[in-house]
């Protein structure tokens, strides 16, 4: 049965394409927005941020991308099919331990103790990319059991206890909520990672598309951003 | 009737690596069910995305389960019965899918049907968008799974030998008919065997649909993609939707796949 | 008439003979000397590396031109009995009939008119794979009839059959291949003797004599 | 020789879906080449992470194989000859790692062997650690292989029956040297298709390795680790090394996967 | 004294014979009446739904019992030929002796040595699937007679064989079986006088009759 507001109002679908990380909160981003936009339905994609980049390069019929890099939203600006991307967060790592951190571990340098199985992402990804910026700027060389694809493959090994530790972002530790345990550590601040966000030039809703962009970057999302451990733009 | 079994006469050395075949495959199944919570599975069952990628993975399943029939026995036979140079290498890139991680495959199929792609601008001009749709799907599950197929109908029309096709031939049949009737039930077992692993390949499809068909609930979002997805933010739920699936696939092939007795022949 | 010509160098064959239209002729010779290849290479079942095949004006197969089997209208019971074994018993001989385009209703009839010629009506329904070596071959037999072949070739018919069938078989035989053009093999010179009015003899692939046998009469059998 | 292959006689009409097919599979791969950048393939290959991803997915690939082969060749021997009840369930089961989503299937490995796994524990115990180790590599890849070689050498055991297997029985030949003697010569071609299709299958093998066995370069991080971990940062390169990873699947297949010719048998 | 007694329902069969041993029984009757049946149960390829088979004092079947085809020394001569299509001539010969645990190079004597005994010397190294039907079975009976059985079972031994080659084969046989356990399926009365001491007839799956035949002289073949 259709609503009678449906045949004034047809349903507009808004596709939104974000980085698998930012799976929790936008599911709960899109909920609002859909609440201040009726007869708008937000239909979420999430991915690696390279794979839906490609995804876009080759004509996906995506409105919004939001990328976990900047590097990778810009393949997508060289494509033409994105203009001014705008960060809306970023991301500290955090070190990820079974709950109740019974190894002991109080700084980044604890994990290079050759005892401790540790679990890092490999420097292709973001997440990687700033473990390797932070090993370099410390001087502590780390022997990881195994450099994941993703923060999801790592906080799987923690998770099941097969490592001791891993190295993600701190909004990750947050949604695996009692899984883990996080640590903070000093050196992160030195390798922080940034979330641009932009709308497509070729999505079928260009003023949607826009519109969520804003949204994003408005006091709500924020701070619902930074109630799932996201940091403000630098 | 044991007697007969013991006719039978496979030696009882070989039960040893049978049994563990058996518990390398059956443990972690266990393993899986163990750390599955009941109450979880149906409270997951009874979402509607859920739903929607069940019966999503369903359909697609089915469909492309057909299509590798389709031309896979074709195929098959072509490949079994046809003498032609090259036919070891175009063999060898049939079976190139099964070799390529699935994701891969899909980057593939992107670069064929895709807007930029090889065939897909032309198909843009015609106003046919495949990527990104239900239809995307069936074609990357059909990318990975008619390999299965038509290895398999290769090997059972070889062994099955043409002196039966000859005998039919002579009889005044035309090649049609010796297709339909003669050689098409002669490899029923391969037709099954085949058609079972096309419809579980299918079915647990993951890789080259995230890539050609994207994530899109009820439209290309299947099962596989929606257990990813899940456990993004849920281990333990997506754990719990891939016992879905199991339960659905042994439903499934347990009842499809019972091959027939054997034939007892008098020496 | 009919003229084949086939040279096959793996199987030392080399042949040249002619066969009448309208009779039945023997093909004899000790084991291996190339009846059973003769008789494929008619049936269009094994391609020679050389040769050629001509009924009457019409060319079926020489270097440029090859007939299919099933546009031959030539018949082969084979020496291996080879019933369909995904079919039964009536299915195997209703075979012949449905293929050349007759109803399901005819061709079933037919099926059960020549299993009933051959003593196998009681066996229609079993699967074809469930009978004696003898009762295959009766089988067999039929299927071949009921294809109602321009040519039939029969490669040792009874070697299965018990003692007291032969005879009414061979009369099944000589009364069915009477006005038809038929090539028969079999190491029983009753048979030969019974059923054709010329012996081709082979040896080692090689054609060594072609005699005529006094034509058949019903008192023979 | 033309004039056999009319006598061998396919209908005509089956070689178009049989062409479909093949295009198929065939242009998404010209697709993929006409992608590649040559120059760009030959510095990758001499990379260091290339190379060891290249020969650890060789050695791994090559040992899941032989292991599949000696597990799943009695198990399939057992599914095709032997009468016991539950044999449809238990197929069925062996056929679950078909339809899994491989990271599914790792996550099942590591509830297993795992260090708080079902025999994980124990195994810890004992002092074995199987995880983020190559053993676990081939072990992803048996338990994603072992379903095809497993079908496989069922189906062809079924169709060369019993009948030679009796006769050798009777000459006074024990149930093994049956087995070795008689039935194994006599499913060569099912063995061989088995072994091809769990060697390119392990080679491809991507989700299970990764959430079972980790990523380490030159001890887990096999060749589709490294392309999707190439990917996160150059799509191109990944797509580049896909290409080693195809021509080296078409010349190991094109070079074992010769099916004997058929018999060619006077009827 | 072997004493076999079977009931197959699905083949109608219901027999109780007895065989002597040291000599060779005949086992006659029509198309389907349960000669093949009766020896694979023999041989134990076939297992009846009740039934016994005592040979002297060795129960090798009865309710509780089954001894497996391998270990009774019973070597069946099929009806259908079934040579091992992966092997060459040779090896199917040798393939009896090898099994029973005999050297590579004795078991190699022992093929050439049947080979040459049923005329098949020269086609040592030929693949088993490249023989005419006379050829393959000359090949069977070697390779059933290079197993040297406490029993041997051979149905219809001559059926392919050519007119001139029965006699040579039968003197062998008689050669063979003389001292021997034996049982032979023909449908050719001349075989079963030459090569049995005793003919038991069957028709429709029952022992219709039992009756000795005078011993075979040298001179009858
Ligand atoms: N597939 C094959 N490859 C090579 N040679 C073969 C093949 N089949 C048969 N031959 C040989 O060809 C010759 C002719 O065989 P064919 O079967 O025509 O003999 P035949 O006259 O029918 O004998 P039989 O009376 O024993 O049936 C024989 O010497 C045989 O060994
Ligand atoms: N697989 C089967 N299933 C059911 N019945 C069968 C099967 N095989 C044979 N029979 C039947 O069992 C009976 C005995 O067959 P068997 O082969 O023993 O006969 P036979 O005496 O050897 O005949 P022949 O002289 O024709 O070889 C026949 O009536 C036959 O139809
Ligand atoms: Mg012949
Ligand atoms: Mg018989």
């Amino acid at each position: 049965t259709v609503p009678a507001t449906a045949a004034a109002e047809p349903t507009r679908t808004l596709t939104v394409f974000a980085a698998a990380s930012l799976g929790g909160t936008f599911t709960a981003l899109a909920a609002a927005f859909e609440a201040a936009h009726p007869g708008v339905r937000v239909s979420l994609v999430f991915d690696g941020s390279s794979g839906l980049a490609s995804q876009i390069v080759e004509g996906a019929p995506a409105d919004v991308f939001a990328a976990a890099n900047l590097v990778t939203m810009q393949s997508v600006v060289d494509a033409g099919l994105a203009d001014k991307p705008e960060t809306f967060a970023s991301n500290v790592l955090e070190i990820a331990t079974a709950p109740g951190n019974p190894a002991g571990i109080s700084s980044f340098a604890d994990l290079a103790d050759p005892g401790l199985v540790l679990v890092v992402c490999a420097p292709e990804v973001p997440c990687g990319a700033a473990t390797a910026a932070i090993e370099t700027a410390t001087g502590v060389a780390l022997r990881p059991a195994s450099e994941e694809n993703s923060v999801t493959d790592v906080l799987g090994k923690v998770t099941s206890g097969e490592a001791d530790a891993g190295l993600v972002y701190a909004s990750d530790v947050l949604s695996a909520g009692d899984a883990v345990t996080g640590i903070p550590f000093r050196e992160a601040e030195g390798a922080v990672g940034e979330y641009p966000i932009a709308a497509l030039r070729e999505g079928p809703q260009p003023a949607l598309a826009a519109a969520f962009v804003e949204f994003i970057l408005g006091t709500e999302a924020q701070a619902q951003l930074a109630a799932a451990g996201f940091r403000p733009a630098p | 009737m044991s007697r007969r079994d013991r006719a039978a006469g496979l030696p009882g050395w070989l039960y040893v690596p049978a049994v563990i075949g058996l518990l390398l495959v059956t443990i972690p199944l266990l393993a899986l069910v163990l750390r599955a919570d009941p109450a979880r599975l149906w409270s997951l069952l009874t979402l509607p995305s859920s739903q929607d990628a069940l019966w999503l993975s369903l359909r697609t399943a089915a469909a492309s389960t057909v299509v590798c029939l389709v031309l896979g026995v074709p195929l098959g036979l072509v490949f079994a019965r046809a003498r032609f140079a090259g036919r070891n290498v175009l063999r060898a890139l049939v079976l190139v899918p099964l070799v390529l991680p699935p994701v891969v495959g899909g980057i593939a199929l992107l670069y064929t049907f895709g807007r930029r792609g090889l065939l897909g601008q032309a198909l843009d001009v015609a106003g046919i968008h495949l990527p990104f749709t239900t239809i995307a799907v069936v074609m990357a599950q059909v990318f990975v799974s008619l390999p299965f197929v038509v290895l398999g109908i290769e090997g059972t029309a070889r062994s099955a030998g043409e002196r039966f096709e000859g005998i039919a031939a002579t009889l005044g049949a035309s090649p049609s008919r010796v297709l339909l009737r003669v050689t098409l039930p002669l490899i029923v077992p391969g037709l099954v065997s085949g058609a079972v692993m096309a419809f579980a390949r299918s079915l647990g499809e993951f890789g080259a649909t995230l890539a050609f068909a994207g994530s899109l609930q009820g439209v290309t979002r299947t099962l596989p993609l929606q257990i990813y997805l899940v456990r993004e933010s849920d281990a333990d739920a997506a754990v719990a939707l891939a016992l879905v699936l199991i339960v659905l696939a042994i439903a499934g092939v347990a009842l499809a796949y019972r091959p027939a007795p054997p034939r007892r022949e008098t020496p | 008439m009919i003229r084949l010509r086939a040279r096959i160098a793996a199987r030392d064959i080399d042949v040249d003979l002619t066969l009448d239209e309208g009779v039945t002729t023997a093909i004899a010779g000790p084991n291996g000397s190339g009846k059973s290849t003769v008789l494929a290479v008619l049936a269009g079942l094994l391609v020679p590396d050389e040769g050629e095949l001509v009924i009457g004006d019409d060319v079926l197969m020489d270097a440029g031109v090859f007939t299919a089997p099933h546009r031959r209208g030539i018949v082969l019971m084979s020496q291996r009995v080879l019933l369909f074994p995904h079919m039964s018993v009536r299915e195997n001989v209703a075979f012949g009939p449905r293929s050349q385009g007759r109803s399901r209703a005819d061709a079933r009839a037919a099926a059960d008119h020549w299993l009933e010629e051959v003593g196998m009506t009681a066996f229609a329904t079993r699967r074809a794979t469930a009978l004696s070596g003898g009762q295959a071959q009766r089988v067999a037999l039929a299927r071949a009839l009921a294809a109602e072949p321009r040519i039939l070739l029969l490669d040792e018919p009874f070697a299965a059959l018990d003692a007291a069938s032969v005879p009414p078989m061979r009369a099944l035989l000589a009364r069915e291949l009477a006005d038809r053009t038929a090539v028969i093999v079999s190491h029983d010179t009753a048979d030969l003797e019974a059923l054709a009015v010329r012996t081709v003899r082979l040896r080692a692939g090689r054609v060594t004599a072609d005699t005529p046998i006094s034509p058949p009469t019903q008192e023979d059998v």
